[in-house]
């Protein structure tokens, strides 16, 4: 073991993981990130905590994973490199594994334009592999990125996103093999709806042999409407909805289209358990969180394991 | 070379058509003189009253403009209008040509186009002729040539006011009708043709019911300068028109009584453009619909054109030949019986138009005039001419363009225009350019460091600009200009005898700028401009100022307001003229020499006629021997030997001393100017390397036999090409005779996406071949399947010759091509007949396929790149300009000609040789090239090279020299001055419209009044 | 080279409103040749200020001159007459130019014309894109010629994201995404491999973080 | 005093058509207002924004840039780049609050003298409507007021 990490030990122990995620507050409300974690206790593994996602100010990642931590909950702190230096994120690591935040996500971050702060400076010091290695030099060779040894790194089990869905799709199982030699230990993906093609790309990672160097846990999000469907697929960059999802969605009757997107949520789950190299599920439910259980347990995947 | 006795001959142009002008423009540039005479009071021709011209759409007044007022300026033109040829005796290269030209009852030199006649009498009066429908006074276009009226005799009562009418004295009341003899080296032909009057057919109502009209007649409905002034409005209740018809081969392409057997190849285009311009211009729901037979749209591009015309815009065509045309005499509306191939009960369709499609006729006037020539006419009435020889006719000395050959449209009007005037200069010794000229004027007078000595010199062009201003007063004001030395009245400012005084007035007064206040500087600039060089003045240092066409006559009943404008308008130019400067006009000394490209049917040809006028070629051929495409081909459709042909002219070519002919030779570079090129070839099986020196360059790369991959070609030995074929009916005609069942596919590679051009040459190529195979073997059964058949103007006679004769015809549509199924004992052809409408299968001892011309796409684009010359989508090269300038390459000394232009046959490809070599000796006649002054300029220290003016030009002249700064070459500015404008630096100048010259005019505008 | 584009009017005008008397300076090099502050961008911008003080009723003495460079103390020496005649000196060059003229004469107040925009190349007439943000260690030679840090909206040095959608950026679906030029690019080079090189984190100090820089040539500046 | 404004206004017309049409116009004897003065250039490509600008700026009410119909440009595409400096030349204006309306591109072929001399009246009618360039009127009533 690498770390002291919940979701490396239910990974190494050879079960399917089950990973969800909690979008902080927009204030300063620390009920509402219990609220939402409390939700998930006893469905999931660890629970990922975003990071001003879609450039929207939130409660900082690493404050909330600590209401989250305090909860006996595991967090998985979601870091991007938009919005601090290299030195900014240094320090945040080391707070967070302080207050015992062992797991996180080392992502680029959608870029400022897409939220409400589009005049933000745009810090990119880092990329995200950049920072993959920058966490794993913290972790195993105790160094900072200026060269100067750490009084005790922190260890922190390192993931990293991969879409496979995004062009040009011939590179991205080589964007995944780079994480890999960047030292990466798990994957979350993006959202999956085109099974086929997650099924060749997962096929190309394990024709390379990186499911043996890296978890993968596969991308789920229910859809909640058809009108979401519509707007995944048209609106949001890098994702892949395939028509018969959306007119899936669509050829049941409003009220009924919620249920109708758990479904296919359980059936995507069910399927991916079968293709190899998978070795759990994120589930990004997204403002849906109390969904989360229905699909756990409707795929077969409680209980959750103890480790 | 003949020598030739040179007694002043000139060569006599008939017919002041569009092809005429250029034939006669050629020969007056190529320092022939020329003597242009039409029986019409001006020239023009049928072209002037189009509305519109295909493929382009432009507008026929902007581009043909150039072209008549060049023709009044020529001095080695000389334009006879209202005269006819009376007697032609002698022979070529010395005809003596008896012309009686009526009276006009005006003096032209005189004439000042004023229209004070026209006004007071307005019914004696003629300024155009023609088939307006409007008052007799008016203008049909404002370039008429000659720009004078004439004057209608027989309406006349009182000659006596009519000439008090006229101030400048024009009118000639006595003016008589004289008769003339022309000593002439040769003559052309070219009184094109008329248009069918559908009146006398009884069943499209034609001339009967007032909303049928004829192409032309809708052409002046549409256009700007027509009846309706661009309203398109139909002529029964001046409603624009819902739905429109055409029908085609009105009178064309028949068998009844009134109708000719040929085909007028030009309806099938102008059908389509007017359909696509009433959509484009007027309104896109006007619904268009067109009944055809064969939609023959095989000129360069054309089919492009018609692809346009269905997908783009829309228009509806119908294959049938509509049995008659009934209006419905309560709405005006029209109703149209017809059927069609897949469903032959009548169906009817009601129009609020009906636009016949009448072709070319030939009126019996010009069989009378062939009579005095002593020339023969075919079957139908056009000069015979023969295969090898297209322009001239059957007597030698007596060329043929245009019309008065074979139907044709204009760009083919104006090849064989160049070709026949190539072929008349060839009777005439070419005169060495002395400069002579240019000697008849002073040494110029140095002005620089004077200051500026402005001279206003204002016409009152009788009542034209005196009735309505004081010109006196208007003088005086002017005296008061800053910078005006003298200013003067001058009655007629354009008669000879102002003229005079106002050079004496110049001298005695020191001025060193000119204003002259009168009429527009379109027409009578170059006048104004010979007065300043009498003067020993720089021809840019005087400004036209536009009192008459632009104050006057439009502020007629405003005296004062006219008045105050005028002031302006001088102060503008007294001001804008101040700061004038002499400009050189640029010119270049002239290589003589010539390289013709490509020694096919094509280069040969032109190379001869050029060496033949003295001037020395090099023919660049890329094979071992000249010949090119052509040998492969036994025979022509009319019957001619084109192997013995080749044989023979390449014999020519190789004896000729003043022609050098480098066979396997390619060019590898190229640099230079207009007039002074270098190119590089590499020659001989050793590739070796030199450069040869010329001043012109005539492209006649061919084109390349298409052999597409379909229908088994190259895979069964039963498959061929119509070459092939060809060469098997003239080499092994007795396998040819065995055959029982033979099948032909045309548009085989043509008309399809990849190549969607028509090859043109197909139809003629089969209908070829048929006749020869049934000559061979009357019993052989011989099925051609088409899409249309092609066959343009008098190929139509062999078509129907050979459906006489029992060729089958059967058309096939691109959605359902034929298909071919072979064994070793059969070969088949599927077909789906649309006419039974059921499938045929029919085995054939031989498929030939006509796959035509496909451009040699690696050569053109080779040397379009060394030469800077742009090709078309399709791999041919573009000329520079589609209707006028089929021959001129965007690059002034080159011309191409033959198939590296467009597909085309044998004998088009010798016209537009002979045309090349006519063109090039418009530039070759001369030692020097005028280039003009109005150029643009670099200041090369403010340039920042920001390469903006590489850009925008649109021409792609300037470019940035080695000293880093932009550079344009005199030599290929057109001088639209676009580059000026977009110069960030303001550092380019267009001399004669200088910066400040217009910021002048501006300050002589506003100074005062502010 | 380094592209502008020309302030709003309003603002030119509040600059030079308290003034009788401008010198109104352009440059011939980079500004003219994105067309922002050459001659002809000079004499528009002065026939609209003059146009502009007119309707108020004021005449606004306004001087034209173009320089070569403004960016060269030499060059800015030729102002040294019209200077005087001045009360305000309007710049049209980019900030290098304006910084070098506010340099030599301190007692007059200037005020850029333009805003200094990218380091950028012209695509074609009238269009230019930016291509270098000048970071001072170039790694054109392994991204295939195409620099992710002027290209891609995020910078990455380790690209592409997953927003890249049929080749084109997720913030615009005009801009390309500079990660799929690279990978077409390297395929074209058969340098397909080249992609899983990891590129380390960039030491930004020779970029603008090290602080204002300076390149000193000993031997032609002794 | 707006009820006898009589605008200034310049026309920059193109050999080939828009001073051709003017020609024609006259030949057809069309009246259109004395208002329009033309000014000839060779192709309306020739006609630079300052030209424009400072046809305003010496006391023009309005300027319009006559040229060929679009396609017919004998110069193959000086009017579509004369369209859009015409274009530059209007958000200028009205930048600095001068009606943009004030300068037009306008296209015509060289027959179309009718056509040229409506739009000499539709364009001098326009002006009219917009009243005296306030370039104009406040530099006078500023000289009106230096004076009393």
């Amino acid at each position: 073991m690498k770390t002291e990490s919940r979701l490396e030990k239910v990974l190494a122990s050879g079960a399917l993981a089950v990973t969800s995620e909690c979008g902080p507050p927009r204030g300063a409300v620390p009920e509402k990130v219990k609220e939402k974690a409390e939700l998930l206790r006893g469905s999931v593994d660890v629970i990922n905590v975003t990071d001003n996602q879609t450039a929207m100010v939130r409660m900082s990642s690493w404050a909330a994973g600590i209401l989250i931590r305090q909860l006996g909950l595991d967090p998985v702190l979601q870091m991007v490199t938009r919005d601090r230096n290299r030195l900014a994120m240094q320090a945040d690591i080391i707070g967070a594994y302080s207050h015992g935040i062992n797991t996180m996500l080392c992502l680029s971050g959608d870029h400022p334009h897409f939220g409400d702060h589009p005049m933000a400076s745009n810090v990119y010091d880092l990329d995200s592999v950049q920072l993959i290695q920058a966490v794993v030099k913290m972790r195993d060779e105790g160094k900072f990125q200026g060269g100067k040894d750490i009084d005790h790194p922190p260890k922190m089990f390192v993931g990293a996103a991969a879409n496979p869905f995004a062009d040009p799709f011939e590179l991205r199982v080589m964007r995944l093999a780079k994480k890999v030699k960047a030292g990466v230990d798990f994957i979350q993906t993006q959202c999956i709806y085109n099974l086929d093609k997650f099924e060749t790309w997962m096929k190309g990672v394990c024709d390379r042999g990186l499911h043996e160097q890296v978890y993968i846990l596969a991308g789920i999000t229910p859809m909640k409407t058809a009108g979401m469907a519509r707007y995944m697929k048209n609106r949001v960059p890098g994702m892949d909805v395939p028509d018969e999802v959306v007119k899936r969605m669509e050829s049941v009757p409003k009220e009924q289209q919620p249920e109708e997107g758990i479904k296919i949520a359980v059936e995507t789950i069910q399927r991916l358990k079968e293709v190899k190299g998978v070795a759990g599920f994120h589930i990004m439910a997204i403002e849906w969180e109390e969904k989360v259980p229905e699909i756990v347990e409707k795929a077969g995947l409680l209980p959750r394991p103890e480790v | 070379m003949n020598t030739r006795e040179t007694d002043k001959q000139s060569v006599l142009v008939i017919g002041g058509g569009v092809g005429g002008i250029r034939a006669a423009l050629d020969l007056a540039e190529s320092r022939r003189d020329v003597v242009l005479i039409d029986k019409s009071y001006s020239i023009g021709g049928l072209m002037t009253r189009l509305d519109r011209t295909f493929p382009t759409n432009n507008c026929d007044l902007c581009t043909i403009s150039p072209h008549l007022s060049e023709s009044g300026r020529q001095l080695r033109l000389d334009l006879k209008p209202m005269t006819v040829v009376e007697q032609v005796e002698g022979q070529a290269g010395d005809f003596r040509v008896t012309i009686r030209t009526l009276p006009r009852y005006i003096d032209v030199e005189k004439c000042t186009a004023c229209g004070e006649c026209a006004e007071k009498f307005p019914d004696w009066i003629r300024f155009t002729p023609g088939l307006d429908p409007r008052a007799p006074t008016c203008m049909r276009y404002p370039q008429a040539t000659p720009y004078a009226f004439s004057v209608d005799a027989d309406k006349v009562t009182d000659f006596d006011a009519l000439q008090k009418a006229c101030k400048v004295g024009a009118i000639i009341t006595d003016d008589k009708e004289k008769t003339e003899t022309l000593s002439v080296a040769s003559i052309i032909l070219s009184t094109g043709a008329e248009l069918f009057d559908p009146a006398v057919l009884d069943n499209f109502g034609g001339g009967q019911f007032p909303n049928v009209v004829t192409g032309l007649e809708y052409e002046r409905l549409m256009s700007a300068s027509g009846p309706t002034l661009g309203q398109l409005a139909r002529p029964s209740d001046n409603k624009r028109p819902a739905r429109v018809a055409w029908i085609q081969c009105v009178g064309s392409r028949g068998i009844n009584r009134q109708d000719v057997p040929y085909c007028s190849s030009v309806c099938c285009m102008y059908a389509l453009k007017e359909a696509i311009v009433t959509k484009e211009r007027f309104a896109e729901d006007i619904e268009a619909s067109i009944f055809y037979m064969d939609m023959r749209t095989c000129g360069k591009d054309y089919e492009l054109y018609l692809n346009r015309a269905v997908n783009e815009y829309g228009v509806n065509l119908v294959r049938s030949r509509p049995h008659s045309v009934v209006e419905d005499p309560e709405t005006g509306n029209l109703v149209i019986t017809y059927a069609t191939d897949d469903d032959e009960r009548h169906k009817t369709e009601v129009f609020d138009m009906v636009v016949l499609s009448t072709g070319f006729r030939i009126p019996a006037s010009t069989r009378e005039l062939a009579g005095r020539l002593g020339i023969d006419l075919n079957e139908h009435g056009y000069a015979q001419t023969s295969g090898f020889s297209p322009v001239a006719t059957s007597r030698p000395g007596i060329y043929v363009c245009g019309v008065s050959e074979s139907p044709k449209d204009i760009p083919e009007t104006m090849i064989q225009a160049s070709a026949a005037a190539a072929m008349a200069g060839t009777q005439l010794h070419l005169e060495q350019d002395t400069g002579a000229e240019e000697e008849d004027f002073p040494p110029e007078i140095d002005v620089s460091g004077q200051d500026p000595r402005v001279g206003v010199f204002v016409c009152d062009c009788g009542p034209n600009i005196g009735d309505v201003i004081t010109v006196s007063a208007l003088v005086e004001e002017v005296r008061s200009f800053p910078g005006v030395a003298y200013a003067e009245a001058v009655g007629y400012g354009c008669s000879k005898e102002s003229m005079d005084k106002m050079e004496s007035l110049i001298r005695e007064h020191g001025l060193n700028r000119v204003v002259i206040g009168g009429c527009s500087p379109r027409t009578h600039e170059t006048k104004f401009q010979d007065m300043m060089r009498c003067c020993g003045l720089n021809k840019y240092l005087v400004e036209i100022v536009n009192i008459r066409d632009q104050d006057t006559w439009v502020h007629t009943d405003r005296p004062a307001d006219a008045t105050r404008k005028a002031v302006k308008m001088l102060e503008m130019g007294v001001h804008a003229v101040a700061r004038a400067h002499p400009l050189m006009e640029h010119s270049l000394p002239m290589n003589q020499n010539v390289l013709v490209v490509g020694g096919g049917v094509t280069g040969m040809n032109a190379a001869l006629i050029l060496s033949d006028q003295g001037f020395r070629v090099y023919l660049v051929e890329r094979e071992a021997r000249l010949g090119g495409i052509a040998r492969n081909i036994r025979a022509t459709l009319e019957g001619d030997d084109v192997g013995r042909y080749i044989t023979e002219l390449a014999e020519k070519v190789t004896a000729d001393q003043r022609i050098q002919v480098l066979t396997q030779s390619i060019i590898v570079d190229h640099k230079g100017m207009p007039g002074r090129f270098t190119t590089g070839i590499q020659t001989g099986p050793r590739m070796h390397y030199m450069q040869i020196e010329h001043g012109v360059s005539i492209l006649a790369t061919g084109a390349l036999a298409n052999r597409p991959g379909q229908y088994l070609l190259g895979e069964d030995d039963r498959v061929m090409t119509q070459l092939d074929m060809d060469a098997k009916i003239a080499d092994d005609p007795e396998s040819v005779r065995s055959m029982e069942q033979a099948v032909m596919i045309q548009c085989v590679g043509s008309r399809e996406p990849g190549n969607p051009n028509c090859s043109r040459i197909c139809c003629q190529s089969a209908i070829k071949n048929a006749l020869r195979m049934k000559n061979l073997n009357p019993d052989m059964q011989i099925y051609v399947l088409y899409r249309d058949m092609r066959t343009y103007g008098f190929q139509e006679d062999y078509y129907r010759e050979a459906r006489k004769q029992g060729v089958k015809f059967i058309r096939y549509e691109p959605e359902r091509r034929p298909e071919v199924r072979a064994d070793k004992d059969d070969l088949a052809v599927c077909v789906y007949d649309e006419v039974l409408g059921r499938s045929l299968e029919i085995s054939a001892d031989a498929l030939v396929l006509s796959t035509g011309l496909i451009a040699d796409d690696e050569t053109t684009e080779d040397l379009s790149v060394m030469f800077h010359l742009p090709r078309s989508d399709d791999g041919y090269f573009l000329e520079d300009h589609v209707k006028l300038r089929p021959t001129d390459m965007s690059v002034r000394g080159f011309f191409v000609a033959g198939t590296a232009h467009a597909p085309k046959s044998i004998r088009e490809s010798i016209t537009q040789a002979q045309a090349a070599a006519g063109r090039a000796q418009t530039l070759l006649a001369k030692q020097w090239i005028n280039l003009g002054a109005s150029v643009a300029k670099v200041e090369g220290d403010k340039c920042a090279a920001c390469l903006i003016c590489v850009r925008v030009c649109p021409y792609n002249v300037p470019y940035i020299n080695a000293e880093g700064y932009s550079e344009i070459d005199p030599a290929r500015c057109h001088g639209c001055g676009t580059c000026v404008a977009d110069c960030p630096a303001r550092a380019i100048q267009l001399m004669q419209y200088e910066d400040d010259q217009i910021l002048a005019k501006l300050d002589g505008l506003f100074e005062r009044m502010n | 080279m380094i592209t502008a584009v020309r302030k709003p009017m309003e603002e030119i005008i509040a600059c030079v409103e308290p003034y009788d008397r401008i010198l109104l300076v352009g440059c011939n090099e980079c500004v003219s040749v994105c067309s922002a502050g050459g001659r002809k961008e000079v004499a528009l911008l002065a026939s609209a200020l003059h146009m502009h003080f007119m309707k108020q009723g004021k005449t606004m003495d306004i001087r034209e001159i173009t320089l070569e460079r403004q960016c060269d103390p030499e060059y800015v020496e030729e102002l040294v007459t019209s200077v005087d005649g001045s009360d305000a000196i309007l710049s049209m060059a980019c900030g290098c130019g304006v910084q070098t003229i506010a340099a030599r004469y301190r007692e007059k107040p200037v005020f850029p014309a333009v805003n200094t925009t990218f380091m950028g190349a012209s695509e074609r007439q009238g269009v230019w894109s930016e291509r270098c943000q000048g970071c001072g260690d170039c790694v054109l030679g392994i991204t295939g010629g195409i620099c992710p840090i002027a290209r891609c909206s995020k910078r990455l040095m380790n690209g592409p994201c997953g927003g890249s959608t049929k080749g084109k950026c997720e913030i615009d679906a005009n801009v390309d995404c500079a990660w799929q030029l690279i990978w077409d690019r390297l395929k074209a080079l058969g340098l397909e491999r080249r992609i899983e090189d990891i590129m380390e984190a960039k030491d930004w100090r020779t970029s603008r973080d090290g602080g204002p820089r300076k390149i000193i040539r000993e031997d032609l500046a002794s | 005093m707006t009820d006898s404004f009589e605008p200034e206004i310049v026309a920059f017309c193109c050999h080939y058509c828009a001073y051709t049409a003017a020609d024609m116009a006259g030949s057809k004897r069309i009246s259109y207002p004395p208002n329009v003065k033309i000014i000839r250039v060779p192709c309306t490509g020739k006609v630079d924004a300052i030209h424009i600008m400072k046809a305003l700026e010496k006391g023009a009410d309005g300027v319009y840039v006559a040229g060929c119909l679009e396609g017919d440009c004998h110069f193959k595409t000086g009017n579509i780049r004369a369209a859009h400096r015409v274009r530059r030349v209007q958000a200028l204006l009205e930048e600095i609050g001068v009606e943009p309306e004030r300068v037009e591109m306008i296209t015509m072929s060289a027959g179309m003298g009718e056509r040229f001399a409506k739009t000499a009246r539709d364009f001098t009618e326009k002006i009219r409507q917009l009243g005296p360039s306030p370039v104009k009127t406040a530099a006078r009533d500023f000289r009106r007021r230096a004076v009393s």
